[in-house]
């Protein structure tokens, strides 16, 4: 695709990337379902409510760009890619999930298509993203890294070192923040100095945005400006969605919000509605696609899940490999 | 109250009442808070919410967002922060959400908080308290037991206790102290019921508590390890006749070495059960210590039941591999005493 | 001292800023001559040429106000109060020294005069300070927290964290960044992403100010406003101060310079050459108050020397004392 | 060109030449970059400066500064960058100015670095090379020897090299490895001579090395403790005909067990020699493991000759107190073999 083409210009395109937001939704609805029903163990960190920007973000990467996540990262992985009946495996900790059951959701990974890892360490994606933008440098691809992390995660240290050594060495590097209110329990209007995350591309001196992170055109534009800047040797950019977590932290968590009625009104913006307005306003959606859209999703997950509960559980002999590559 | 005790040495005995180990937790704090306007809690989650594991429930609607802080994800600043305020006068309670979290608040913990005492000739005090849980179940990045990094740095004091009693009776202790304190709680163990004293009391840091008696073999476990060994000890004195001593250190710096060294000289064997990897975990340093304090006592070499050294997976069904089990401390029991398991 | 006055209004207390500069200037010269002379371990970070920020910035403290510096802090701890014998003892390992020998030159300290501390790791004594300001608030004392640290520290994540967490709790915390043109030998120009350091308070919505830290009056004219900014409970604010590091990082170190021109420039704009002159003008200064000025400081600093000389070396038992203070 | 000499036996030795430590760790970087060109190195003032320790001396000047890249202070993301290059193909070789340092950087060099291959099942490597120097004579925050932490973290490789030959080589075979790998280095070794083989040779990991034969007690020594206790050895042998055997273990992980077990079956003795704190350090997982592998050859406990368990001082008169001296070991040798001290 040439610079100015983008998924949204075309029907399928468009239209494969609601579907995407679709499996997402009914990926992480069914997760939290098998997780009630004591089919995965640990915990599981919805994204509902969030596609958008995963979507969004991932539409303008090729595979070798690389993404690094967060412990909400489903929504990343699949729009990067995945295969999602691996994914669930991984959740369920089977044989062919794609850590072996070993990593989990928390930290799914699939370096072929460039999804370099979920994270349980808040944080902790940022300069490891870092590190991928200067190899891609090095090796004097035109490829991008782009990294998501929440707006709780804005404030670790490593954001900033990350930034400031992404920008004297003008890396390609895309730091996408998902502002969704929350930090666990607590709300960003508290946890975070300022309103608008994006302002604090101010202090190393490269641009940040600030979008409608439930607005997927929005998201997918802005992404568009920033990948092609980090592409073109300009240097990283801070893009800050704004948005919000519907479900509670994780399945784990006691439901809290500081505004329940918060809530409510966010799901008046669900993203995936409103990008369904958008492409019916472009004569490219009806009942009877959406329909379809939606059971092809839901089929999709449906048959990750036959897949997954068709694995074999993670074998114990397993535990204890991987460690190490080398055996010296 | 328990002055009072003393001086009426005939009436009943003090009361007791039935708490969990987050609980026990929970008062301690309260109790704290209420006596010494100095104390003041910081962490992630704590206020409102209460604390993932609710051990600060109830706190910040009673004594407040200025004295029960919630914080920004920063760990290393959140220690920080604990550092300056407790040099200067207050007595700063921080949670680490995660004891696998100490690895991004090193440098406060270890080359500030640890040493600013020592490296001030003695004018700095840092009376910090850092609380944080241990676990199992949530993967790599979730699970650490890293007791063994805390333990090899000097100036640090560190608590791992087993039961309610031991909880609020170590915080108390904590409190009094002028120096940090890491205080390792075990995830598993919040939700464990125990009785606890209504009276005050405190529990020293610095002395193990013997489990239970045996004469075949000492077993020296931590933390949610303890109920384990005591299971399995009672399920070998039933089932095959063996008499395993249990014992908890408690504490892990200061570390009752006396109480073990008794103990061997009497068992002629010992075994160092706990959660965290095998190699240069506390199992080595104890082990160690028994080999130079007690050697010619010792009958078989002391032998250690820990984690393998691999990464905790997700997966139930590896990590009941990686994790030592009870069916591993029986057989290390049996593989001490040279018999061949029942 | 009201709100309005400063040390700057009378001549004895300006003059007496003056004579804490040469006090700096010539303990410092001393120590690294002591250094050379194998008198003096470890190393030691002189702050020659920084003088002013110093003594500016702790001219508005009182001795109740929390200091946290670092490694290149002889000057801070200086213009803070300290006893310059004590200070000198403590380089030449004696037992008469602030640490008892324990810390050297990069650990001096005297809580008794609001001087928590030097530091050795780049960037640590920034929570500290944060830490300090919060204690004092729940304290409801008005006193504040005053942290130095360098360029090069302003990249560190701590920084952030520390700004950040500073700013939503709104703490009686001064961030005073000395920007000396390098950290080590990497200059700020290359490790620093953008110019004014300062600018970076306004990632965290506080006041950031860019001040020649070679000219004292103009450095205590912002740290008055600052301080009382953070007094009044107006939350923490970031002052860098523009200055250059003569010498070479530390006794220790090889001389480096990108530039060494640079240095030759800079030293024309000798901070305490450039305080003289305003105080001549003021007709506070000649020439003989200016010889009686160094001289005095000269002879504070080799009274210093003496003192310490004549204190024993740390005695071999108090290697294994501090470490804790209950005997449990 | 080993293998050309393999196929000329009869040519004459391999030329040697000498070098210093830090110049044998500067050639290894050189021809590493030239051969390799996915190697770059990263770190503070390592660029025109040439490191602390002058050891990218000459490589900024040769490699330029795309591959020799000067950062700014801030070691977590270092790592971070470092963990993240080595993922998708570079072999970044990262030094930390100091290995205290790594206090700030634990999350990333343990949380991720040595947990990636692991948690993705496999998929994931992270060939990081760390080089960081341990030291003396700088205070609490900057001479910690702290090998202990990271050889209780599966995952990480570690090497600890105590000449300028074994420094050579095991860069080279670091470079091999696919996984993580913390290098470090004594500061007073950096300008030690030593002759090293002019043609390429690697030293691999996990091969101890027998630096002196003996038959009445085995040393084990790490970096430059290996040195000292050689001279003591020596003095020992001179003075009062004690017959000590010197093993330097090279590399922490993977660790050769087996080369000190057959010595003590030898000698029946063995005494742990290190420059960290005694308490949880290396020699209680050494001493642990000789007790567990060699428990009848023992004629008396693993000894320890190892820092007091104190931050380390600045004063000269006070760091003497708190390292292990060569008294301490001589003392501790005569000690083992229950003889009093010459
Ligand atoms: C370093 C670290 N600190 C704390 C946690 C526990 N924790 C996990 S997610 C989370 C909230 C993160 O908030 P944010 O960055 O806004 O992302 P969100 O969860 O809202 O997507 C916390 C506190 C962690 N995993 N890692
Ligand atoms: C965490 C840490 N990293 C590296 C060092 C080594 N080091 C000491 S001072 C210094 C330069 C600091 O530069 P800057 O913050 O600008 O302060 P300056 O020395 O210029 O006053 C470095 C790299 C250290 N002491 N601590
Ligand atoms: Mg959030
Ligand atoms: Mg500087």
């Amino acid at each position: 695709m040439t610079t100015t083409e983008t998924p949204l210009d075309a029907a399928a395109s468009a239209l494969s990337l609601y579907e995407q937001m679709w499996l997402i939704r009914l990926f992480e609805e069914q997760a939290l379902d098998l997780f009630r029903r004591g089919l995965i163990r640990g915990t599981v960190h919805p994204s509902i409510g969030q596609e958008a920007i995963a979507v969004g973000v991932c539409s303008v990467l090729r595979s070798s760009d690389g993404v690094l996540s967060t412990y909400r990262g489903h929504g990343h992985c699949i729009a990067k890619g995945a295969d999602v009946r691996r994914m669930m495996a991984e959740l369920m900790a089977r044989r062919d999930g794609y850590c072996k059951g070993k990593g989990g959701s928390m930290h799914l990974c699939d370096p072929d298509i460039g999804y370099l890892g979920a994270n349980g360490i808040v944080g902790a994606g940022m300069p490891i993203a870092g590190g991928v933008a200067l190899s891609m440098r090095l090796q004097s691809r035109d490829d991008v890294a782009v990294c998501f992390f929440g707006d709780g995660a804005s404030n670790q240290g490593v954001f900033h070192e990350t930034a400031n050594m992404a920008a004297i060495w003008k890396l390609p590097l895309v730091l996408v923040c998902e502002n969704n209110g929350y930090g666990l329990s607590v709300p960003t209007s508290y946890a975070c100095s300022i309103t608008d995350i994006a302002r604090r591309a101010g202090g190393y001196g490269f641009p940040g945005w600030s979008v409608d992170g439930n607005d997927l055109p929005a998201v997918l534009e802005i992404t568009k400006t920033a990948v092609a800047r980090a592409r073109a040797g300009e240097g990283p950019g801070l893009i800050e969605c704004k948005t919000y977590r519907w479900e509670r932290h994780s399945a784990l968590s006691r439901t809290y919000h500081v505004d329940p009625t918060d809530a409510t009104n966010w799901s008046r913006h669900d993203p995936i509605e409103r990008f369904g307005k958008w492409l019916v306003q472009k004569g490219w959606l009806d009942e009877p696609i959406d329909n379809q859209t939606r059971q092809r999703a839901a089929q999709i997950v449906s048959e990750a899940v036959e897949f997954a509960t068709g694995s074999d559980e993670a074998p114990s002999l397993e535990a204890l490999s991987d460690v190490y590559d080398n055996v010296i | 109250m328990s002055m009072t005790m003393l001086s009426e040495p005939n009436i009943v005995p003090s009361a007791k009442k039935e708490l969990t180990f987050a609980q026990a937790l929970n008062e301690s704090l309260r109790e704290a808070m209420t006596r010494d306007p100095s104390v003041f809690l910081m962490g992630e989650d704590i206020g409102p919410y209460g604390g993932l594991f609710r051990v600060t429930e109830g706190l910040y609607q009673e004594f407040g967002s200025q004295r029960v802080l919630d914080t920004p994800i920063t760990e290393q600043a959140i220690i920080g922060f604990g550092v300056g305020a407790a040099m200067v006068g207050s007595r700063p309670i921080v949670e680490l959400q995660f004891s696998d979290f100490m690895a991004l608040a090193m440098d406060q913990i270890v080359n500030q908080a640890a040493k600013a005492r020592y490296m001030s000739g003695g004018q700095l005090s840092v009376p910090l308290i850092i609380r944080t849980p241990v676990g199992t179940g949530l993967g790599s990045q979730h699970t650490q037991s890293l007791e063994a990094w805390l333990m090899h740095v000097p100036g640090l004091h560190i608590a791992m206790p087993a039961t309610p009693y031991d909880a609020m009776g170590l915080l108390r202790t904590a409190l009094e102290l002028n120096d940090p304190v890491l205080f390792l709680e075990h995830s598993m163990l919040y939700s464990t019921r125990g009785e606890v004293p209504v009276d005050p009391y405190k529990v020293p840091f610095g002395e193990a508590r013997i489990v239970r008696q045996g004469s075949d073999v000492t077993v020296i476990a931590v933390s949610s390890g303890v109920t384990v060994a005591a299971k399995v000890a009672d399920e070998l004195a039933a089932e095959q006749g063996v008499s395993v001593e249990v014992i908890d250190p408690r504490t892990l710096a200061p570390f009752d070495m006396a109480t073990i060294v008794a103990s061997v000289q009497k068992t002629n064997r010992a075994i160092v059960f706990h959660q965290a990897c095998r190699t240069c975990g506390i199992g080595a340093e104890i082990g160690q210590r028994i080999m130079e304090e007690a050697f010619d006592y010792l009958d078989a070499p002391v032998t250690r039941v820990a984690a393998r050294d691999v990464p905790n997976p997700q997966a139930k069904s590896l990590e009941m591999v990686v994790l030592p089990s009870e069916q591993d401390l029986k057989r290390a029991i049996n593989s001490v005493l040279y018999r061949s398991p029942a």
